[in-house]
């Protein structure tokens, strides 16, 4: 069974390596590149148990993310 | 009287700390291993710097949930002295000993250098030997030191003079220019609101001696002795 | 069917041979050291062991001509590392080693990983790490390719040395456009071991197990060795293996398992996996008894990896050491203190074979010993190039009427310029022991439990290796050398990283003889021997070689720390005097490079009796603290190197009055060898120049320190003088501002 | 406009940040995650234009992704 964790920072949280990387993008050239945010993403591979979305989110509170500044959301696969 | 340096996998400063707690002020000293739930009786813990769990989540993230952690945070929810340094203020505002967070720097460059630093607050346990606005040279040596916190978080810690140490320039000015990293309000160093727990940024270990560029960063360790030697 | 069948490796043939590197007659030789013909699996360890990056087939019998001896030395080349004694029993354990084709594919994990593997060279022999150098090459900055590796390099070295908490202190960066296609990357660890504690690579003791230790094994790099041994092609590039990724959080937890493990008394011999990984590892430790190797019992990363593939991997932060018999389960509890897998994957023999079994059964056995002792070894022709006679011309050109623009210009040259935006990103200070911070000439760190201190300088002037391999031989030696007695050490032993082109063709290989024996005659005359090192050929891209570029870092013991010397000025009033003697010499500059375009000329002259007594001087003047500042000339020659001393944490300035009888650019810019400018207070200037005087060393009082400006006149008439604020901020941002 | 761009490792290749990630999440008794890797991704605001997908896949390989040793895919957002 398969899980993802996206991770990414709240608003209001500068994102210095978002704000580099349009620098990048629209010194190449591409002036249709508004805005860019970075985040992370973990793909979990998981035994089929109980409560998985509840140890999930768990996990995602307390080490995947840092809910000062971070918020995350959870995709679960469906399949096997 | 006797300190102790917790050593997480990864860390590497932990014996840049135990070398200036034990050879330089003669402190009886010993190290803390992550795995246990032990404190050895010592009266101030040291949250040394490095890349503990190699900083590959986030800095601090993962050594937060180790069982030598349990245990600092019940000693210093008991008044207890802790002092982190580094990747130890990220284990700090990690484990929600103190507020905010830190966020790569403004130029997501690792950046070693010395840095000027203007005390804020003299009147701490960690800082009595340092005046009121004085200005201290102590290096820095980090990828993620941006300090950050909501608005109310920055507001309450600077009403309450929790701001230990600000970036500054030579003459003390905070300004863009001298802030390495881009932390709110030159943000270098804060301590908890009962004044027994101080992250900080830069490695006062690294200038505790007169080989070094500065002797700077030894006040803290002597501040932290007369502290605690009068506790005793 | 027989096991080694499972796996339906190709047929072995010459031309699966010539496939994997081997050349017809040494895929004959390879036949005749066993009798009959390798299987698949034994191919690919010929292959690997044979090839130039681990045989060393071209350069040995150069290599021999290079002095190795000397009463403090403990360990010559051979080992995993060289090792010198510094204080009594306490002893620096270091080598060089290059990384550059992994670096130009993937330059942040390229650089990365040879720092890892650099490391554990030094930490294999029972030595922590202490301090790490890097010697850099790239094309020119003004070029977006080349400025994307330099700051992968760069990133790839700070990501792993920070993290692994090893201080990089010092290093250099060159760049010139003959590197665009093939960049260097050299990596340099120094660690600290006490003489009894030093471990080799040896496996003894019938039936004492071979453990694994690590990281698990994947497909990264593997035929690595054979790649770095090859010319690169338009074809190498889009063909790219594997990439190997760095780990430096893992290593550090082997390097502190290890080194928790090496003070008990269990371990028998133990090496890493670098080069040509479980191949060069196993058979080094096998040479003498032989080994069996269980391969089934390999942790890999991926499913269904064969043997040919386990022991050609090149995945990193691995070791393999052989402990007593009955000690496993007291090893496994280290390692697993530090989160770490430990596997018995085999036991010591005694035929001095290696045997490698699948699941009991034997799929491949080949003789340890023969591999390296009969390894191809090659006498390759060579020849000095036709077109040197061209490049060795006299050059003539026109005197610049404005000089400050020239120093200006000088001065925010990248060769010159300061490098802080590239040792700001490293930690440096970790371990508190760097009393010498990157910026001077020499870096210089202390020792624990001991007054001493050891300083380290990385040098190479790839320019004048090319005008004249054999003078940029000495010329690498002679300045590391002067560099670190400059900071008031005594040098006491290098290692070389030889990197050059295509060995196949005579006048490459002309100038690796030449470059070699420069080498030899400098550590000969200056009693410095070579300790370790790495050879890296076919640094060529396309056809188009790279300049000749033997590295040296050279390693020096100052006896007290507290006395070193750095390199800017420190008292404003206080004498300056010129040590060695200015010489018409200024081909193969900096100057005649940046300033009129021309790499060409004959390079300035090593008098290398005259070096041994400049360095006998200076090491004499810091014992007695004669000295406030001292700095050699280098790249950029006199002007120079009178500006970069201005540019303290204080900036200050100097007034300079010069007499010599030549054309005033020449006087300025010419980088005539064996050159130190010394700051020395009022007080001890007589002393001072007694003592140059009983050294035999010329020395002359030019000027003071004084002002706010760089002021120099030429027999009267002022020829510079220019702020010193503007000059520094040239010096300091200039690499800075092409890297935004 | 809004679209994603998801970046990991390419199969086979070593991610030590998974690796300790796995090992600590199991060490606090989550016995039950069995694999961890570790990706990055990118939320791209985006002027509508002509060939967006194609200038998305340049960028990606050029500025987002390294493609030795990375793989990406590209979500674009249908809204809009
Ligand atoms: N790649 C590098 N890494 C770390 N430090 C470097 C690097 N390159 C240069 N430096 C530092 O910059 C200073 C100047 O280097 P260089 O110009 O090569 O000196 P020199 O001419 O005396 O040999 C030295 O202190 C050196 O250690
Ligand atoms: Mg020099």
């Amino acid at each position: 069974m398969k899980a993802q964790v996206f991770v990414k920072f709240k608003n209001g949280v500068l994102d210095p390596q978002g704000q580099t990387i349009l620098g990048a993008v629209n010194r190449m050239g591409h002036d249709f590149v508004k805005d860019v945010k970075v985040g992370k993403f973990f793909e979990i591979e998981i035994e089929k148990c109980e409560n998985v979305e509840e140890k999930l989110k768990e996990i995602a509170n307390k080490v995947l993310a840092n809910p000062i500044i971070e918020e995350f959301r959870i995709e679960i696969d469906g399949d096997n | 009287m006797k300190a102790g340096v917790v050593v997480f996998p990864g860390s590497n400063c932990d014996h840049d700390c135990y070398h200036v707690l034990k050879h330089v002020l003669g402190m009886d000293t010993v190290f803390l291993w992550h795995k246990d739930a032990d404190l050895k009786g010592v009266d101030l813990v040291v949250l040394p710097g490095g890349f503990s769990y190699g900083d590959y989540l986030r800095c601090g993230a993962i050594a937060k949930h180790s069982p030598i952690m349990q245990e600092v945070t019940e000693f210093a929810d008991k008044g207890g002295y802790v002092l982190g340094i580094c990747n130890g203020f990220q284990v700090l505002t990690e484990s929600g000993l103190l507020p905010g967070a830190l966020l790569r720097n403004r130029e997501l460059k690792f950046i070693c250098k010395y840095v000027n630093l203007r005390v804020d607050n003299a009147g701490t346990a960690f800082t009595s030997r340092y005046a009121d606005g004085e200005i201290v040279r102590i290096p820095i040596a980090h990828a993620e030191g941006n300090y950050f916190a909501s608005e109310d978080v920055i507001k309450e810690l600077e009403d309450n003079n929790r701001v230990v140490f600000r970036y500054c320039d030579e003459y003390g000015e905070t300004s863009e220019g001298s802030n390495p990293n881009g932390s709110i309000n030159g943000i270098a160093g804060i301590i908890n609101k009962s004044g027994n727990v101080l992250g900080m940024m830069p490695h006062p270990e690294r200038c505790a001696e007169e080989i070094m560029q500065t002797k700077d960063g030894f006040h803290i360790f002597e501040s932290l002795r007369k502290v605690i030697k009068g506790v005793l | 069917m027989s096991m080694y069948d499972t796996f339906r490796y190709p047929e072995v043939t010459a031309e699966a041979a010539r496939g994997m590197g081997l050349k017809p007659e040494e895929f004959e030789h390879a036949k005749k050291i066993i009798g009959r013909t390798p299987n698949y699996i034994e191919l690919g360890i010929f292959s690997a062991m044979w090839s130039e990056h681990c045989s060393y087939k071209s350069s040995r019998i150069h290599l021999a001509k290079l002095p190795t001896k000397a009463p403090w030395v403990v360990q010559g080349p051979g080992e995993n590392a060289g090792i010198i004694e510094v204080d009594g029993d306490i002893c620096a354990c270091f080598k060089v080693e290059s990384h550059n084709h992994p670096s130009y594919i993937e330059p942040f994990q390229g650089a990365a990983t040879g720092v890892g593997g650099i490391m554990r060279d030094v930490f294999t022999m029972g030595a922590r790490p202490v301090a790490s150098m890097n010697s850099l090459r790239f094309g020119k900055i003004d070029n977006e390719k080349t400025r994307s590796i330099f700051e992968g390099v760069v990133a790839g070295i700070s990501f792993y040395g920070n993290c692994f908490g090893v201080p990089t202190v010092g290093g250099e960066v060159f760049f010139n456009d003959c590197y665009a296609g093939n960049p260097l990357v050299n990596a340099f660890s120094l660690g600290l071991v006490n003489k009894d504690k030093i471990f080799l690579a040896k496996a003894e003791g019938e039936g004492n197990p071979v453990i694994y230790v690590g990281a698990k094994t994947g497909r990264d790099g593997i035929h690595g060795a054979t790649m770095a041994s090859e010319e690169f092609s338009a074809e190498s590039e889009s063909k790219r293996p594997n990439v190997q990724i760095g780990d430096p959080f893992k290593e550090k937890l082997l390097l502190e398992a290890c080194l928790e493990l090496m003070k008990e008394d269990w371990v028998v011999g133990i090496q890493d996996m670098g080069a040509a990984g479980l191949t060069s590892s196993s058979f080094e430790m096998g040479a003498q008894s032989g080994v069996v190797l269980d391969l089934d019992k390999v942790p890999t990363r991926e499913k269904g990896m064969t043997p040919y593939e386990i022991m050609l991997s090149e995945s990193q932060e691995r070791m393999l050491m052989v402990v007593r018999k009955g000690s496993e389960d007291k090893v496994k509890a280290i390692f697993d203190k530090w989160d770490l897998d430990a596997e018995v994957i085999g036991h010591v023999a005694t035929d001095g074979y290696v045997r490698l079994r699948w699941q009991g059964e034997e799929v491949a056995a080949l003789p340890a010993a023969p591999l390296s002792s009969e390894a191809p070894k090659y006498d390759r022709p060579y020849a000095r190039g036709e077109y040197m006679d061209e490049l060795n011309k006299p050059v003539d050109v026109k005197e610049p009427d404005h000089l400050k623009g020239v120093l200006l210009k000088l001065l925010a040259a990248p060769n010159i310029a300061s490098k802080r935006w590239v040792y700001t990103q490293y930690d440096h200070m970790v371990r508190v022991g760097t009393t010498v911070l990157p910026g001077s000439d020499a870096s210089v760190i202390r020792i624990p439990d001991s007054k001493k201190g050891i300083a380290l300088s990385a040098d190479c002037n790839s320019r004048i290796c090319r005008l004249d391999p054999r003078t940029g031989g000495m010329a690498a030696v002679a300045e590391s050398a002067r560099n670190v007695a400059v900071s008031g050490a005594r040098p006491r032993a290098f290692t070389n990283c030889l990197n050059f082109g295509n060995p196949e063709k005579a006048d490459i290989m002309w100038q690796f003889v030449e470059a070699v024996e420069g080498m030899a005659d400098a550590g000969k005359a200056l009693d410095t021997p070579v300790v370790s090192g790495n050879v890296s050929l076919y640094n060529e891209t396309e056809g188009k070689g790279i300049y000749p570029t033997p590295t040296i870092v050279m390693v020096g013991v100052i006896d007290d720390v507290e006395k070193a010397v750095t390199s800017t000025f420190k008292l404003e009033g206080s004498n300056i005097f010129l040590l060695g003697e200015n010489t018409d010499e200024i081909g193969g500059s900096e100057y005649l490079s940046i300033i009129h375009g021309i790499e060409k000329g004959t390079p300035p002259k090593i008098d290398l009796a005259k070096e041994k007594s400049l360095i006998n001087l200076l090491v004499e003047a810091a014992e007695k603290s004669l000295m406030l500042s001292a700095h050699d000339t280098a790249e950029g020659g006199l002007a120079v190197a009178l500006a970069e001393m201005c540019f303290g944490e204080k900036q200050m300035g100097v007034r300079i009055n010069l007499e010599d009888d030549m054309r005033t650019d020449h006087l300025l810019f010419a980088e005539t060898q064996g050159r130190v400018i010394a700051e020395v207070g009022g007080l001890n200037s007589a002393a001072f120049e007694k003592l140059a005087e009983k050294h035999g060393v010329k020395c002359t009082q030019i000027g003071t320190v004084e002002g706010a400006h760089i002021v120099i006149k030429h027999q009267g008439r002022t020829v510079i003088k220019a702020e010193v604020q503007e000059a520094a901020d040239k010096f300091l941002n200039t690499i800075g501002e092409w890297m935004k």
